[in-house]
């Protein structure tokens, strides 16, 4: 059984299919436009409106540039808080305001919002206490704030991890007649790790109300989108769950918004889940920790700076006549008061019981655990004495 | 009083909790039309309607994962991993989240749901079918894990760890699924947390579990032959353990044999050995020994009945146990440094 | 922070991308067809040529006749074997002959194949002893060839697993300079695993060489297809990853070997990954021990038999003048002593020693397995002495 | 003889092996150009270039079933684990595959690699970055598991387990990185396989591992204060285990504590206990007692030294080994059923 037989040994057969496919073509409907939606120019100036992305309302855009403002001031004041050693380490995501805040905007407030431990800004943005945000980063305790009061469930580190849990929690909401939307944020690195795959498989097998925002910030730490994928773009994932994709601007605030608000409308209206690819850049290191110099140059980074999303918000607002200088000094005012109020709270030094180590294991404590509780109880006695 | 399999006890446990509690959700991959593989779930879906029970893609963490979103949206997902190494794609899931949300959220956030694992061989099954894979699970804090070796408290347990708070890893022995016994549903038997005496006994303290437990029991009826009277403890429950009845037992007895069917080295009968001579060290007569399987991937069919903890195994382990005071010279002579 | 903008809540955006992408889409390369690629009716009328996907040769068809008929008769027999309780379990290929075989032509002796379970059929056909492909499921061994010799992995049973392995060993093959192709097979189900991702992924970032060829048999054990994806077909998975992908009827072999042939030629070339997905049918239940009467009706499998690959070969090389009731009957024959053979040696009951069990878990064993293998050893002879 | 840190020395034994062996391809997520986030890696792909030592995409399983594949065709990939708990999405590649293929093919294949894991806490690294995952490795036959807590042992450890036959998990304290200690490279310490009394001593043995060696060594100082005169041993190779030199201490000094910084229940510690009291039980004036992590969740950085073994938990368990001959009254009184 050794022949093999020497047929039809080609070349790449890229041009086999039709260049123009059918409008028939199943695929039509679920691939992404193939250059990012955007709504502005780099400089803020208005392209020509579009059918498929009307603008949206300049009231939520006023409110989006407010959140944008506080958001990267927040950030930088976090980012002064590590050096300060107050935090144990801080992933920024200066120049992604756009798609932190925009998440935010495109949901209520009963949305579930499934975060990354970059998503710092888009919680406090969220309206949860800058406080309660950074006591992971602090150290104190893994989650501050209350996942369930808050429709956010805890920042997630394993990668991609997130992605189900989406799925399940929208759902599981659907299941229980809600109209909740999920938002689960993701990076371009962690679209490699299966979860994402089983996660958006879950969700369009379920039709569960899910959108999954990627945020193709060009780095997974050190490693560069080409080490990541082959693909034309991340959005071209989505149908291949049977998912209709999008990709945009990430830097474009108007056009982020446009996005994900059409996506959200599409979870909410029981067509299952959406995926939104922004291309974004991760303007500081991947955290402070981070040596950013060792493998990207300072010109790449240089050449984002023209296309800050803040500045580019800002400029469009002003020219709309939504924003003059007293709005913007105004808001910069609400900046710097919000980022004082953290300073101040955060240079608190928190206490943090030993004992609760053992209160949130299980509902009760094992008898295990119990004789440990006590083992430790008696050793912090004796400390105390030995100390006093 | 009804003759029945543990298969049909688990069945009857999952019905009785999808009919008494509305939130609870029983999915995983072939556990709708078909039943399950071992026909655990069978039936269920046709009573209890699609949305109640219902097959998913193939993806073990994402069978894991959806259900701690389920959970965080208030429901009680009961999954079905299909076999033991096939639970092992969730692992991330399981130890990083499952185990942790509570600890995690300081106990805002917790994902009650119950992982039904068929673990464990004698089945002839082949490769990747016949795991023993508890201690991956026992050694994971936040999660509790069960597993039953009486068609009682295959359902007495389920219900339990349906109804528990806390995420439970539920390890059911294949081999002893379609083993039949005495039961009456809706069977309660001793709580949750609790190891029983399955035969009391005067000598030595077999401590087993799972599908050890019968392989004890049926050492400790050929022990009287040798003149050995053998009490048998099933521990029921590895998280939470019960010290207090095995120690008991231990004092009692003086010796201890601990048998369970993984492959030994850092399984749980290393943790039940420790804690024994940890506690019970001036009633010991001789050292804690433990029978286990090899520690071997688990073979082939044709090979398994060495692997596994057999009555033949048990006894000389037992024989082992100093019973004319004199040392084992197996350990005077063997473990100098080579 | 409450307000949320009420913009733009309309339905799905279905219709928002052109249906006819400009040429220069990205997309339009790597797609599959919107139809299953297919040379020949059912019936095994030959269908009008076509320039993307030329004929194989007539010899290299009449030996896949061959192989076709001598792996349905392997099937048959394992089956046979299994309800004579040789054999602890068999998954039965029937129905899916032109992919089995089909994969095995298209590749070259020294290309390595990644089997699942199911793929007995293709082992055999690729020349491995049938005996040794059934030592897994006899019971006595894991794996009864010697992979490194066949070039054939052991049939992988944790799903999607091989999916990785594939594109290590491809991309290994590949750095030492040797033009080895991988070939790894994978069920429909099976691509909802995270490992399916990640390898076809890793593969294309790569470049590794490697066909990833997907059976649709419809069923996942009890699973529809329809419970596993709702994508248009799983060959649109490929654009995701940026790997070329291509849909082919898995019951018209002419079609599979000249899709395949394509493909491995598309990766011996140095292009990277190729995806393919045969659509075809899985006659039997998943397994002996299966009951597929309790998921799936009489009459579906029935419709599935007048699309039968066997007879749909044979009627279209009669047709061509390559095969007449001589040689029909010759390879019938050839099956039958295939068979016979295989029913004669699988009779002798293996002797496996169980001291084997210690040798191969490491290249030496342990200080702890040689304390193991004693304790074993002394019991084995105190059996047998209990035994004389 | 030179100054520098374990960080180093594993950099140096990388460098070696993909300098003296060809087959060596080192490779993971983010150990190319930036040179590991613990910077183990730096300069190698300067220096080896960037298809020897290579970033891939971010998917841990892939990455070991990648490597399972390189191994199939003859190459020796060493990868890294960017952190313990970011190991757990390969656990069935892992346990499934890399654990199992020598024996499924009765030796026909092997895939002899090293999976690096800088594991274990004391570092003040939040959630995730600090589990001491090495009881699920160590369980699963067919791994070999290492964790080096000496700057020689590191190298040496290391370019044993690339040269090594069989798959090493290859656990590095990361607590250790960046502390100091004298090495003349390229250091050939005790074989593979050996375990190595740190500290010779008289009263009671102090067994430990990874990062739980140093604290050991400080506690055994500390102990000095106290009229103890305590042995250290550092395991080294968890699998294969040295019960040798290990059972001769214990048998020397009457007494053990074993010491392990993971989650007590089901670890390597409580292997160790089990084994120690099988061998050593004539020998023993006490119970073999064990100090680990507790039974929780890795805390976060400002409650760790609460869960970590410190020196202080150390001298009060060695105070519980019945010094005075009377047994510890704790194991008399507690662990009846409640
Ligand atoms: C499963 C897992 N593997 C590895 C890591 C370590 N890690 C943390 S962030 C990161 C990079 C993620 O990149 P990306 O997804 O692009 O998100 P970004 O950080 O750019 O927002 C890595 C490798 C992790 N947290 N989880
Ligand atoms: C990781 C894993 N999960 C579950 C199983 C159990 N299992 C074996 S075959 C099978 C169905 C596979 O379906 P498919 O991929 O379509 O392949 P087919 O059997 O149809 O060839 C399942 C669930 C497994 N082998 N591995
Ligand atoms: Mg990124
Ligand atoms: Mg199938």
């Amino acid at each position: 059984m050794t022949t093999t037989p020497q047929a039809v040994r080609r070349a790449s057969p890229r041009t086999r299919r039709p260049a123009t496919p059918a409008a028939t073509d199943p695929a039509a409907g679920l691939l992404p436009q193939t250059e990012p939606v955007r709504l502005l120019d780099p400089d803020g100036t208005p392209l020509p409106a579009r059918d498929d992305y009307p603008e949206p309302p300049i009231e939520a855009l006023r409110e989006m540039y407010r959140r944008m403002v506080v958001g990267r001031r927040f950030d930088t004041q976090a980012t002064a808080l590590t050096k300060q050693g107050r935090l144990a380490v801080y992933p920024s995501s200066r120049g992604q305001e756009a798609c932190q805040v925009g998440a935010v905007l495109a949901l209520r407030d009963d949305d579930w919002v499934f975060p990354t431990y970059r998503e710092s800004m888009a919680l406090v943005s969220r309206g949860i206490d800058p406080v309660e945000v950074l006591t992971l980063l602090r150290g104190d305790w893994h989650c501050g704030y209350d996942p369930a009061a808050r429709r956010t469930a805890p920042q997630c580190t394993p990668l991609a991890t997130q992605c189900v849990h989406a799925a399940g929690l929208a759902y599981g909401e659907s299941y229980q007649g809600r109209d909740t939307v999920a938002l689960a944020f993701i990076g371009d690195g962690a679209t490699s790790e299966g979860d994402f795959h089983e996660g958006v498989n879950f969700a369009a097998v379920f039709k569960a109300p899910v959108v999954y925002f990627v945020q193709n910030n060009k780095y997974a730490i050190s490693v560069p989108l080409s080490r990541q994928t082959a693909a034309p773009s991340l959005a071209y994932k989505g149908v291949g769950y049977g998912v209709p994709s999008e990709q945009v601007d990430g830097n474009d605030p108007v056009a982020v918004l446009a996005v994900l608000t059409r996506a959200v409308a599409h979870a909410r209206a029981g067509h299952g889940p959406y995926l939104v690819e922004a291309h974004t850049y991760r303007m500081e290191p991947h955290t402070n920790a981070d040596d950013a110099t060792r493998y990207r140059d300072a010109d790449e980074v240089e050449a984002w700076r023209d296309r800050d999303p803040v500045a580019r918000l800002e400029t469009y607002l002003r020219a709309r006549g939504a924003l003059d200088d007293a709005a913007v000094a105004e808001i910069a005012g609400q900046a710097e008061a919000y980022a004082a109020d953290l300073r101040e709270r955060m240079n608190a030094q928190p206490t943090v019981d030993p004992m609760s180590l053992f209160d949130h294991v299980y509902a009760e404590p094992t008898p295990q655990l119990v004789e440990q509780r006590e083992q430790v109880r008696a050793e912090l006695a004796a400390a105390a004495e030995g100390d006093a | 009083m009804a003759t029945m399999t543990m298969a049909k006890a688990l069945n009857a446990a999952l019905a009785d909790a999808l009919l008494e509690d509305d939130r609870v959700l029983v999915f995983g991959e072939d556990v709708g039309q078909l039943g399950g593989v071992f026909r655990i779930t069978d039936g269920l879906q046709a009573r209890f309607g699609d949305k109640r029970c219902f097959d998913t893609p193939l993806a073990e963490a994402g069978i894991v994962g959806f259900a701690v979103g389920l959970a965080m949206s208030g429901l009680r997902p009961v999954v079905e991993m299909q076999f033991d190494a096939f639970a092992y794609p969730a692992f991330e899931q399981i130890a990083s989240h499952v185990a942790k949300l509570r600890n995690r959220t300081r106990g805002k956030l917790s994902v009650p749901m119950v992982i039904r694992v068929p673990y464990a061989g004698g089945i002839g099954g082949v490769e990747h079918h016949c795991d023993s894979s508890e201690a991956y699970y026992a050694h994971t804090p936040g999660l509790k894990v069960v597993t039953p070796a009486t068609v009682s408290d295959a359902y007495s347990l389920l219900r339990e760890a349906i109804d528990d708070p806390d995420p439970v890893v539920f390890l059911e022995p294949k081999k002893l699924y379609f083993a039949s016994g005495e039961a009456q549903l809706p069977a309660r038997t001793e709580p949750f947390g609790r190891a029983v005496v399955r035969r009391a006994g005067t000598d030595a303290t077999l401590v087993a579990y799972g599908p050890a437990v019968p392989v004890a029991l049926e050492a400790a009826e050929a022990a009287r032959e040798e003149g050995w009277d053998l009490e048998v403890v099933d521990v029921r429950t590895l998280v939470p353990f019960d010290d207090g009845t095995i120690a008991d037992s231990v004092r009692r007895t003086g010796r201890c044999v601990v048998i369970s069917e993984a492959q030994g080295f850092a399984g749980v009968g290393a943790e039940i050995a420790a804690r024994v001579q940890e506690r019970c060290f001036h009633a010991l007569h001789a050292p804690v020994l433990r029978v286990s399987g090899l520690d071997i991937p688990y073979p082939a069919p044709m090979l398994e009945h060495t692997h596994l903890p057999s009555v033949d195994r048990i006894l000389d382990t037992v024989a082992r146990l100093q019973w004319d005071d004199q040392p084992d010279p197996r350990w005077l002579t063997q473990g100098s440094a080579a």
